[in-house]
């Protein structure tokens, strides 16, 4: 882009004089304007402390050349507008809070209050990240202790807490398998992925330099072995799999897989998105595994945010640690000699063969630090607990909903179970969106739609262990309600509608791509 | 043991019964049996009043700043004022235990105030889009480097040293995957020395504005390498910096990449911070992650919704360019209601009173016998020095006064271990500079 | 109530099992089932510390005839269901946050984010109030450095911060009163408060044992002068009033009112209520008042809190100064020898003459160090700039609505504007109640309705300063749609069925007084 | 100067115009000019961040529990655990920045907390009504004499000195008012006198359960009292020992009040606290404050509302018994929310375990030489020693040691000045008792 069109661009339009820029609350409904339309220029809500800092002028501090080309228009509000505005839009806004979550493969559950705590405590929220040791042994103390049970709840070695989320843990996890492979002096080009797969899988395959090779399922949902043994040869760098899958199935035969990989010298990934399911009770390490990602924003119930932040540390086999991203946070023992580890107990240290950095700092620290106090209150019993009720939680479910829609697979599931609006579709033409839209009328979100791609109208649904029976009745019948509703005259028209009582109906999504509007400037 | 859950044993009984199963473990049948855990080798479930003990003894332990230190740390993370009213809104629990959006009717409150944010970046880069965030400063300068590598079709990247060390390791790191070949291009009295660039056919050329070490140079050869070898260039920003400095669009940026920390989010020791990206329309279609459109609803009102959605991994899948999906939504939202509390007259006033605040302390620094600068190129924020003793010692001996002195720079900027890169916000009063020069001033001794 | 009939009562039913205890929320509708139903006995949340103290049995530690008659039966849900419960209420919920609250005579302003912060400082929150004064030197500045930017506002000499709201400050005022006449010696029986008074001052004056005469409002909606002295006697120990009154009109006479009961010996109690008008502009001390209560509530942006806490602060003249209540927080100076003064510089006195304790400890105490925070943001110009922009605020809604509805008083008001719709519901049988349900419709709260009771149909509209001239011009057009849509065909339908778009629709409040259900238990 | 207002000064201009005034003074123009101010002589206004800093460095110089001492200190204010989940639901800025309810359409959310804290409130007493809250204990209190002494239609008032004696000293100055002729009774060995009364024909008894010395008394003499004489039976209760506790309507009580902070409401420096009022059917119509009731909207739905609203000083004025108007909803609905939390397992637990620990506390203080029980009725959270030294001595030299002791009692209770009155909830462990005693020790010597 050249200048002057950037110049250009950057007259922006002088914000509409206030507008119907009002304080009216939408009470659900209606349209909230802006920032840009609450905008009134003359108008401000910041407060600056005192400083007493000799002031000098804007000139004489940066040079004319360096100076913004023209005035800044952002927007201008009130206090008041500006609290207005954003708590309005949280009541536009469902959340965990506010209900059930069924959406498959994304663990929606509770967020504890206490964790929320934690993350606000000053000596933690208020620390520099390139303060010296000296000043942040609290952290490294907390780091060090979460990454000693993560490595406990997944059966690992060791563990980075550098990923931001779990496709940046896919990622290092693949780096890792690069650099394994290439420290073995034989680097290798394909890596193996089921076809039920989560599209970052292949995406961080890609990424990490590797090509896909996509194995299918098998009619009971699994990874059809014949299919794998087919593809392994010594150009494989290894397999990454998620256990249970993200059918919500257990891979029964992990160990004969886990054998099969390691035989041509290929390693095992696991995509920890599903540890929910299994924790306490099965370790990712003792099926075979040799490098884990965690998400810490599903099994260990820091909030998503409306879409992030998360946290994706990656666990790995004693093999695997030399190459662990680096500086890691390190408890000194005794005869330490870690650089600048005067009398302190924790230093960071770089591994020996480190792929290196993977994130500008130490990682999501405040959600390590949230993560770290959801398993302490939950221990070793709370933990398998957890994961024996969501498991119940789904299964109670998938039981009672398999009658109303399809089962693809007539097994007993994991912590969620895919369904298929295929037979409604046939006979009524209700869609697995429409099922989904409906239901948000009903008050609850909507599952998982339309994936994992293996399974046609798909509808994914996990409940998470935190919602009682009461609620999954309730789901139940809403399900079963929107399946009867369908198969009645009126049904069709009224899900294709769906819904009406949300703060908006039926969004137009194809226009949104159509004629792209990503900024309020960009409006036609 | 304690947990969430909120079943009764008669309900799981009866759950069970229906499922026909006899207890709990039942579930895992399918779980080979050799596998099956006794247990986990962990401490017992402890009540949350003990955790919380727990976690505020480990959080005692740290020396916070504001509490037991004054910060004139900086280096990518920044002690920028947060009124009380930007997490009271931001972290309002609708934002933050909802998911992805992935149901527009009703997440609306999310998709508007990150429609927001993407207006709000857009109108401080100059560039006409935004993404909805990616992980970190680091994590938008992979991506930025993906883009331009596979818009120009060239793996070439020329990387001024003036980009945040930390930052360019990122960069490495993923070039093992991505075979992109990144050459590094030392900085002259603190501007980037492009003359010296071996590679002559770069994709990407990426540069920092302010650099590092707090430096403003001019972007204009940058530009012009880009214009001379078809090379997208790559603009590293500082979005409170930018409140007052000549926009990356008017410089000629193709992507704009920088940490949005700066806005309303606490230091948080590094995370979760926020990934900042702007580009132009014509690589809309090569954006990574996601992009929040404006649209209509069934009855013509005005929506939102995630958009060219064909982009992202779940749909592209191994043709992706990127893989993020988790992003750092909140901070998005929290960078928003920051920015709407500022407006465009406290935002240049932060950056005003920063720069006010750099120049009073480097001169005062400056005062102190034997502290050099380390370069003389202008600086807003943020300033290197060259001390007469090891940075790291100076630090440490600070601590004990109460000040984060700064952050100690690699010797790949030319001061060997002497060197210390300063920073100062709009929160640092007189009487603390004052002191810190003081206290400085004992410290090189 | 005989002991019997109280086990009776204890018997409450075992909690419904459940029900339809659904976590799905409501999006601003529907119903929201109450705890009680959401209960299932055997469910829990809490969570406390672990402490070591060694377990005694309940039986050995509180004598048989001590112990609760049967069990106890509260309510038995989640931590997820009691988050999901309570937000879902919140959705239910109009607000300041959320929209403008035009509200007559309560100031519902825009409570700064930042006073929340001050009211959740550890130092300040986890005080025990009745720790020594060397644990609380701290608050005590607090709130001896509240008391003198208290008396500065009203022009007095010394306050109490005891009572908790306003009615307790103007019984507290009362008291005084009572308490001075008596130490001059000459008791007296009657308080006289103009017609238009809020009802806690007749109230008041009844439990301060004295005897209420009502004086008429002039044609103008002042006191009208003439009658006021047509009742002035030796009897009177005062009067109560507001200034600017409950029409929102300063009372421009109130020199010689304040003449006129001082020289019958009586003393002029200011209700502070309506103080927001007059910061920095005139003060009730200066005007002749004797005592004053101020609503911190109010005037000083303490949140409401849906019905309180408040603080109402009393305030006096010299003369009164001896008879407060105590203990107070006092400077110590040098020499000081109050008890227990051991080198601190803040003190508990109590007055000489005081009339006693008003509140189990030191008044509302959080809701103090908000006001504080508060003025001294905006110290004395910025206290100024509130009264003026609130004025102006009232007068351009007024001057703007008084063509659409009846300006009973045609001249310029305070913060504050009573109008009509006396001729609307003689035109078209639509009702100042009907208005406010409508306006509750557009997302606005009504206006007070009913109240001055001394006009007919009265909408009594308070903007506040913090509303901006878009959100005045949208409430503005509100309510003239309301007008316009009450004179149509089908308005006055509407607006008796109105509200429409409310989480419910018009409540039967004539039912529930009827068929009293003051608890779940007590549901037909 | 800062302040809340929106108003751009084209704005003001604007609205002058259209008013046809010049200035904003001009808005005053109808106060006399003699009284019209110069200006306040106050501070000029401060930016929120120095006021925070101001306000903090106050909040510094108070010794707060938990950071710097360990409360053993009670007498109507209780150190109770509040978990985080507990600000977070009640603090959400619609309840707190809502007015009363008078709309019931747009005020269902207040109306259902307040209408399920009046039930959990009626559960727990075992009386059928609640009200919607009072300013504190000592408000209750009061609101229970003016009900009892209009129901009796007598004056006179015979109160325990068990009662709370700051409680005690406000109904003392409201009589001012009301003219109740309040006697008080002095306790033997923890447990009222009621032989010692001189008023023999009272409209009101008053007992506290536990009473202010933290003893239980059987309340069975108090209520044949109020059956000889037709005085209606007023029973202070304290809302956590009710959970083990026979309930004050088991007891016959005709009204119970109480102070509840101890329900999720920090200790605050002692407000903004909670009144709570609870009595039978047969007085609902002399009921003080607010009460929410169960109703319907216009399409049959269940909907909450302010009701018996001719009680209130609003519409009876002159005529009212009470003239509350703004009360304390906020920590109504907190303690609802905390109720909510604890369940009625939760509650019982934490009356349990105070129990335990003063038990465990007491003895270890009564074995420290020269302390010994002031009375030796039954306890349950709270206890009083007497000291061999002045009680506010010790609580001076315990501060020194990290502990605040307790509360001085007044030499009313027999103890001189060497009466302590010591709390134990549930918060405190037995490293802290086994602390504290030892400290005792050496403060008493
Ligand atoms: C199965 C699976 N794998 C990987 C991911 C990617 O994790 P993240 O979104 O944290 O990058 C997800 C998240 O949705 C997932 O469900
Ligand atoms: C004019 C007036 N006086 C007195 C009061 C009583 O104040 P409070 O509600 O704080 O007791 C009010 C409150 O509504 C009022 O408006």
């Amino acid at each position: 882009m050249t200048t002057a069109k950037a110049e250009k661009r950057d007259q922006v339009p002088p914000p509409a004089a206030g507008g119907r820029a009002l304080s009216a609350p939408l009470l659900g409904h209606g349209t909230e304007p802006t920032l840009f339309e609450l905008s009134q220029p003359g108008r401000s809500a910041w407060q600056l402390r005192t400083t007493g800092v000799p002031e000098v002028p804007l000139e004489e501090l940066v040079p004319d050349h360096h100076r913004r080309e023209g005035p800044l228009t952002l927007a201008e509000v009130s206090e008041r507008d500006l609290v207005g505005h954003f708590t309005r839009l949280s009541h536009r806004q469902f959340s965990v809070d506010l209900g059930a979550y069924p959406l498959g493969s994304c663990t929606m559950k509770y967020n504890p209050k206490v964790c929320d705590a934690v993350a606000a405590l000053a000596g933690l929220a208020d620390v520099h990240p390139g303060a010296p040791p000296s000043c942040t042994q609290g952290w490294m103390e907390l780091l060090v202790e979460l990454e000693a049970v993560l490595c406990e709840v997944t059966g690992m070695a060791a563990a980075t807490l550098q990923p931001a989320a779990g496709a940046a843990g896919e990622l290092t996890g693949l780096l890792l398998m690069r650099a394994w492979h290439e420290a073995q002096g034989r680097p290798r080009s394909t890596v193996i992925i089921p076809d039920s797969a989560h599209g970052t899988n292949p995406a961080s395959v890609t990424l990490g330099g590797y090509r896909t090779v996509t194995v299918p399922s098998d009619r009971r949902g699994c990874v059809d072995l014949d299919a794998l043994r087919a593809e392994l040869d010594d150009d494989v760098a290894g397999i990454m799999l998620t256990n249970p899958n993200t059918l919500g199935l257990f891979e029964e035969q992990i160990v004969d897989i886990a054998a099969a990989v390691h035989e041509v010298g290929g390693l095992l990934y696991y995509d920890g998105a599903n540890l929910n399911a299994i924790l306490g009770v099965v370790r990712p390490g003792d099926m075979g595994f040799d490098i884990v990602h965690l998400n810490l924003h599903k099994t260990f119930a820091t909030p998503h945010g409306g879409g992030g932040p998360g946290a994706g540390p990656v666990a790995v086999s004693p093999r695997l640690a030399p190459f662990l991203p680096g500086p890691r946070p390190v408890r000194l023992d005794g005869g330490a000699s870690a650089p600048g580890s005067g009398g302190q107990r924790y230093g960071w240290v770089t591994p020996e063969h480190s792929i290196g950095r993977i994130h500008s700092w130490h990682g999501n620290a405040l959600v390590l630090a949230r993560a770290l106090a959801y398993i302490l209150v939950h221990g070793a019993d709370g933990l398998r607990r957890v994961a024996q009720l969501a498991v119940l939680n789904a299964n109670w479910l998938r039981s009672r909903l398999s009658t109303t829609y399809d089962a693809p697979y007539d097994r007993p599931c994991m912590h969620e179970c895919v369904l298929s609006a295929a037979s409604l579709k046939r006979a009524t033409g209700v869609r697995a969106l429409d099922v989904g839209k409906r239901l948000l009328e009903e008050g609850f979100h909507a599952p998982t739609v339309y994936f994992p791609l293996v399974v046609d109208e798909a509808l994914m649904i996990e409940p998470t262990e935190t919602e009682s029976l009461q609620t999954l009745e309730a789901l139940a019948e809403a399900f079963e309600r929107i399946a009867a509703e369908a198969r009645a005259p009126e049904g069709p028209a009224r899900a294709a509608a769906a819904p009406h009582a949300t703060p908006v109906r039926r969004v137009d999504e194809a226009r949104a791509a159509r004629t792209l509007v990503p900024t309020f400037d960009a409006r036609p | 043991m304690a947990d969430y859950t909120p079943h009764t044993e008669a309900e799981i009984e009866a759950m069970l019964g229906m499922l026909g199963l006899r207890d709990l473990d039942e579930l895992f049948a399918v779980v080979p049996e050799a596998l099956r855990l006794g247990g986990l080798d962990m401490a017992p479930g402890r009540p949350e009043p003990d955790v919380l003990a727990r976690m505020g003894a480990l959080a005692g332990s740290n020396r916070a700043n504001g509490t037991d230190l004054v910060c004139f740390a900086g280096g990518g993370a920044y002690d920028h004022e947060v009124p009380p009213v930007t997490p009271a809104l931001a972290l309002r629990s609708e934002f933050v235990t909802s998911y992805t959006p992935y149901q527009p009717e009703v997440a609306q409150g999310v998709l508007q105030a990150v429609f927001e944010f993407q207006t709000l970046i857009a109108r401080l880069t100059g560039l006409p889009v935004s993404n909805a965030s990616l992980y970190d400063g680091a994590a938008a300068l992979v991506e930025g480097l993906n883009l331009g590598v596979a818009a120009a079709g060239r793996p070439g990247v020329l990387m001024s040293s003036g980009v945040n060390p930390s930052w360019r390791s990122v960069a490495r790191t993923m070039a093992a995957g991505t075979g992109h070949a990144i050459e590094e291009i030392p900085l002259a009295d603190g501007v980037t020395a492009w003359d010296g660039a071996s590679e002559r056919a770069p994709g990407v050329v990426v540069v920092a504005y302010p650099n590092y070490l707090g430096c403003l140079e001019d972007l204009g050869p940058a530009r012009r390498l880009c214009d001379d070898t078809g090379a997208l260039l790559v603009v590293v920003f500082d979005p409170v910096c930018a409140g007052i400095l000549r926009s990356p669009a008017a410089w000629g940026a193709d992507v704009a990449v920088g940490e949005g920390q700066p806005l309303g989010t606490p230091l948080s020791f590094g995370g979760p911070y926020l990934g900042l990206f702007a580009c132009g329309d014509d690589q809309v279609r090569r954006l990574p992650g996601r992009l929040v459109g404006e649209t209509v609803d069934a009855e013509g009102r005005r929506a939102y919704v995630t958009t060219l959605r064909a982009r992202e991994q779940d749909i592209r899948r191994e043709k992706a360019t990127s893989n993020v999906c988790t992003n750092q939504t909140l901070m998005a939202v929290t960078a928003a209601v920051q920015l709407g509390w500022l407006g465009s007259s406290g935002l240049a006033e932060v950056a005003l009173r920063s720069a006010q605040g750099a120049r009073y302390c480097r001169q005062a620094l400056l005062a102190v016998p034997g502290v050099e600068p380390l370069c003389t190129a202008p600086v807003v924020r943020e300033f290197a020095l060259r001390l007469p003793i090891p940075a790291a010692d100076v630090v440490e001996r600070l601590v004990e006064e109460g000040f984060l002195a700064g952050i100690p720079l690699d010797h790949t900027y030319g001061g060997d271990d002497r060197g210390l890169l300063v920073a100062v916000t709009e929160r640092r009063t007189r009487e603390e500079i004052d002191g810190f020069a003081a206290a400085f001033d004992k410290a090189v001794r």
